[in-house]
């Protein structure tokens, strides 16, 4: 079972993966974008890393929810609302709850990227963060690496795709052969969550 | 690539230190980064607010002040600030007469102004909201984001700052600044790529010898690359692109603006040229405004932004303002 | 180097054909190169001239109108204009009074000038100059050509124009110019060399991670070459430089100036720290203006210009404007 | 003895050779100065050679005085005023006469350029054109050639000088190790008056 904890530590790991592939994102939002998705995320994720320590919120439910206002209030962007609103609509889906299984998590988080997709007006194959999003809420019934991989296989599948949403759909044919940094931090989003729940020892 | 900074992380608080430093008539709140006009609320006026990415400078905060925005909220270096700047920017420029947001139409300034407005609404200020896009550099679509906004947003802001100002209500400012922004298009081309403080190199490799059609205001990359041309050839592509868009009937307001890094003097050099085609075109110039108001931090280039007006627009474009970057009338 | 331009030969006539479609409140002698406003000359006002190369914009065309400058001369890039444009100049703006030549401190300015007023005298004008010199980067001695006029020009424009459109006689309107440029002083950083149209290639090599100290308005090297500095390390620099040399006592009018190709965030961040300076060394900072005004063509860089005003000058440099690149009062 | 028409070609000579040598005298200028001194006097004598050309005045000192005019009217800069008062007064000094001999010509020179340092300021080793101007006023009391050497000379000599005068006295010890634009250029003036002179089969 998943508590509290679980999350907070989900989030200080996703804030890692970001500082870490800050540049990296960066670097594929300069490609086709505006080159800030690094920073954008190291913002916020930074942030949520520090307001989930701090206020040490008692639900998964609650730690989520609260990640996902404060990246609403820190990063901007498209990528904030949308990140923001995943993880507040994953959170309030997992209600009161003490503590979640990876089950539970995976209905919540399938309508956290719902949200997304309403949000943004996105579907599939857009080249957006919902190519990662979409595969990986669908194979988290399965297991957590799973999850993991089908984001990572996502966010790759990416690159031969035209962008029809979001900054780098202006540069039409242009934006094939890239790949898209939302689809990329989505996948360190989950890869986090994987790893969390491998450090955790939890059921894969 | 150097830059006058101390560190990336702080340009933007930097910046609005200077401004809080050198315009004692707005009043800057560094912390929480929003920009107003020392007597906001003002009575029974209709509140402008707008905002978008820093780096575009003096878009948005140049423009508040008397005539043209109550309030702007600058976001980070080409990101659209966070909601909780609009609600508060909306909560200090709002007299009860309700408050106008111009959004520049980008994913993120939609998405995050779309919810300040329902966060202002809340708190019971009454919102509407105008989504700037006259690039016709983007094919406008429901399968894309749509056309970006870029020089028209000036125009907008202006002449429903000059409505809002002679106290037209809400419907009213609305109802001008979407009927601004339905007679504006734009084209713009990069000389240069630019350099964000955060990336510190160009965000892309444009070689000597060519340049970026169609280019946005945030270092995307342009539709097309082309061999250099002249500064009269620009003109003919630019403005042929946006009059076979706009097809413009009467006369037209002309924004020639820079990008950042052209000098004035080529720019008032390529505006001659704009003229030139213009006349060519048949489509008169009811006045025209040449410097760098919509700008992409070091980019070298210029964009076109035309805006055809009837007379009661060039009544309000010629109403007094008073910003730091815009001013006329007595 | 790509620049907006049609060829290196006519980018001042086409900038001139720019400003003439652009500002029907100017007459604009493309031809001859003189930019005059309007209502020349006006009854009873003593006639205010300037000019110098061009590359420098808006400097000095752009200061021409109502409280500023009466007339401008344009001469090719960095090249001071020539006698001729200077007498026509003074023709068109005399209205019996006298005319007051505004002439930077560069050998080819002061000659030229020098040439064009004694023709003026010929034709029965009576003609005044005050040289500008204010940059203390160059030492000021008879052994060279001493210091340059840069930034401060911009102050004697402003505030001699205000004093002649007050309708002082020509002694007193020279003697005020005299007391703004005795008590300006400035100091330029550059972080790129500049690139004129005739030459296309940067002036001089300014490798990454180094920056120019002490450098002039033509693309000229510095004194120094140093490795990059923060923003808050060329304030403390470039504020030191003008202080020791102008020990204010007073408050004083603070220039924060880009040389062309600066993004404008920047120089907003650049002009807190000249501010957090000032108030470090407590001199009191009465109007600061932050901007692009006396340029480098596509120089990055920027500079400080500080004049020590009493409470007449405060209120000449207060006084209304109303020019393409100086506008402001009502 | 050299008449009108030797002085229009002398006119003629300095442009072409201002012409081919424009791009070498602007990067001079920009090492030490503002990058334009080539195209300033290829403006000016440009015009120059149309002037006289067109104009054909009578005798040497006219075709000099006009010469003179024009440049002060079309280059502008440091160059401008003393170029052009250079061949004003060398003019001037050259009188009605429709022909004059080499002795009187370096005698109206020698004028000439005791005026350009009256109206600069600057004195010999200052790192002006005057470095090339006054050992060539010198020389041509003896030869056309030795004039020509000595300007040459005279040029080359400035590269070990810190200019004092123009706008390469802003450098201060910058200035050091690099050729004078303005005194190249006046070596390219007193060169072409060799070559006319040569050209025309005259007394060297
Ligand atoms: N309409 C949308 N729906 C879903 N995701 C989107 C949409 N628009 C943009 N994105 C995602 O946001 C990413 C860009 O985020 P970021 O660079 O932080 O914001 P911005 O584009 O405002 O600079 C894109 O790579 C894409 O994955
Ligand atoms: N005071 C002076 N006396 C004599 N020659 C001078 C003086 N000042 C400058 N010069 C000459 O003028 C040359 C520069 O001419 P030019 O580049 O055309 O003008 P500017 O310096 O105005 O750009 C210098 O190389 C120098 O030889
Ligand atoms: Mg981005
Ligand atoms: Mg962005
Ligand atoms: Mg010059
Ligand atoms: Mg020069």
């Amino acid at each position: 079972m998943l508590d509290a904890d679980f999350f907070r530590r989900w989030m200080a790991a996703t804030a890692t993966a970001v500082d870490r592939e800050a540049d990296h994102l960066t670097e594929l939002d300069s490609a086709i974008g505006d080159a800030d998705h690094g920073s954008n995320l190291q913002r916020g994720f930074t942030a949520v890393a520090a307001v989930v320590e701090k206020d040490a919120p008692a639900t998964p439910g609650a730690v989520l929810t609260l990640a996902g206002r404060q990246l609403i209030s820190t990063v901007g962007g498209a990528s904030g609302p949308l990140y923001g609103t995943l993880l507040r609509r994953t959170g309030k889906a997992l209600g009161e709850a003490a503590e979640v299984d990876r089950d539970r998590l995976a209905r919540a988080f399938a309508e956290g990227v719902a949200a997304v997709g309403q949000l943004g007006g996105a579907q599939a194959g857009d080249k957006t963060m919902l190519d990662a999003l979409l595969p990986a809420a669908e194979a988290l019934g399965s297991s957590f690496r799973g999850a993991a991989d089908a984001a990572r296989a996502g966010a790759g599948a990416t690159v031969p795709l035209q962008a029809r949403k979001g900054r780098a759909s202006y540069l039409g044919e242009r934006s094939i052969g890239h790949q898209d940094p939302g689809a990329t931090s989505a996948a360190l989003l989950v890869e986090a969550l994987a790893e969390t729940a491998a450090d955790g020892g939890v059921d894969a | 690539m150097k830059m006058l900074i101390n560190v990336p992380e702080t340009v933007v608080a930097d910046a609005l230190r200077g401004m809080a430093a050198a315009h004692p008539e707005l009043t800057v709140d560094v912390e929480n980064r929003v920009v107003v006009r020392r007597d906001a609320p003002v009575a029974g006026k209709v509140g402008l607010v707008s905002g978008g990415g820093s780096g575009h400078e003096p878009l948005h905060a140049g423009f508040v002040g008397p005539g043209m925005l109550s309030a702007a909220c600058p976001g980070e270096v080409f990101t659209s600030p966070v909601p909780d700047q609009m609600v508060r920017a909306a909560a200090a420029v709002d007299s009860g007469a309700g408050v106008l947001f111009v959004v520049k139409n980008y994913t993120g300034d939609v998405l995050n102004f779309e919810m300040a407005a329902e966060l202002a609404e809340d708190e019971g200020i009454q919102v509407a909201q105008v989504v700037v896009d006259d690039d016709v550099a983007v094919s406008d679509s429901t399968f894309t984001a749509g056309r970006r906004g870029t020089g028209a947003t000036l125009f907008v802001e202006k002449i429903a700052g000059a409505a809002a100002d002679e106290g037209a209500p809400l419907d009213r400012v609305v109802s001008v600044a979407r009927q601004v922004n339905g007679s504006s298009r734009s084209f713009g081309v990069a000389l240069s790529a630019v350099t964000t403080p955060a990336k510190g190199s160009p965000t892309f490799d444009l070689p000597a010898g060519e340049l970026e059609l169609g280019i946005g205001i945030h270092g995307e990359p342009g539709r097309e690359r082309r061999p250099m041309m002249t500064s009269g050839e620009i003109a003919d592509f630019a403005v042929d692109a946006v009059l076979e868009d706009l097809r413009p009937t009467g006369p037209v307001l002309a924004l020639v603006n820079g990008m950042g890094a052209t000098p004035l003097l080529e720019l008032y050099g390529f505006s001659a040229e704009v003229h030139r085609v213009l006349g060519e075109r048949g489509v008169p110039v009811a006045r025209t405004l040449v410097g760098n108001y919509v700008t992409s931090l070091d980019m070298a280039g210029c964009s076109v932004t035309l805006c055809q007006i009837d007379e009661e627009l060039l009544r309000l474009w010629d109403a007094p303002v008073e910003t730091p970057a815009l001013r006329w009338g007595r």
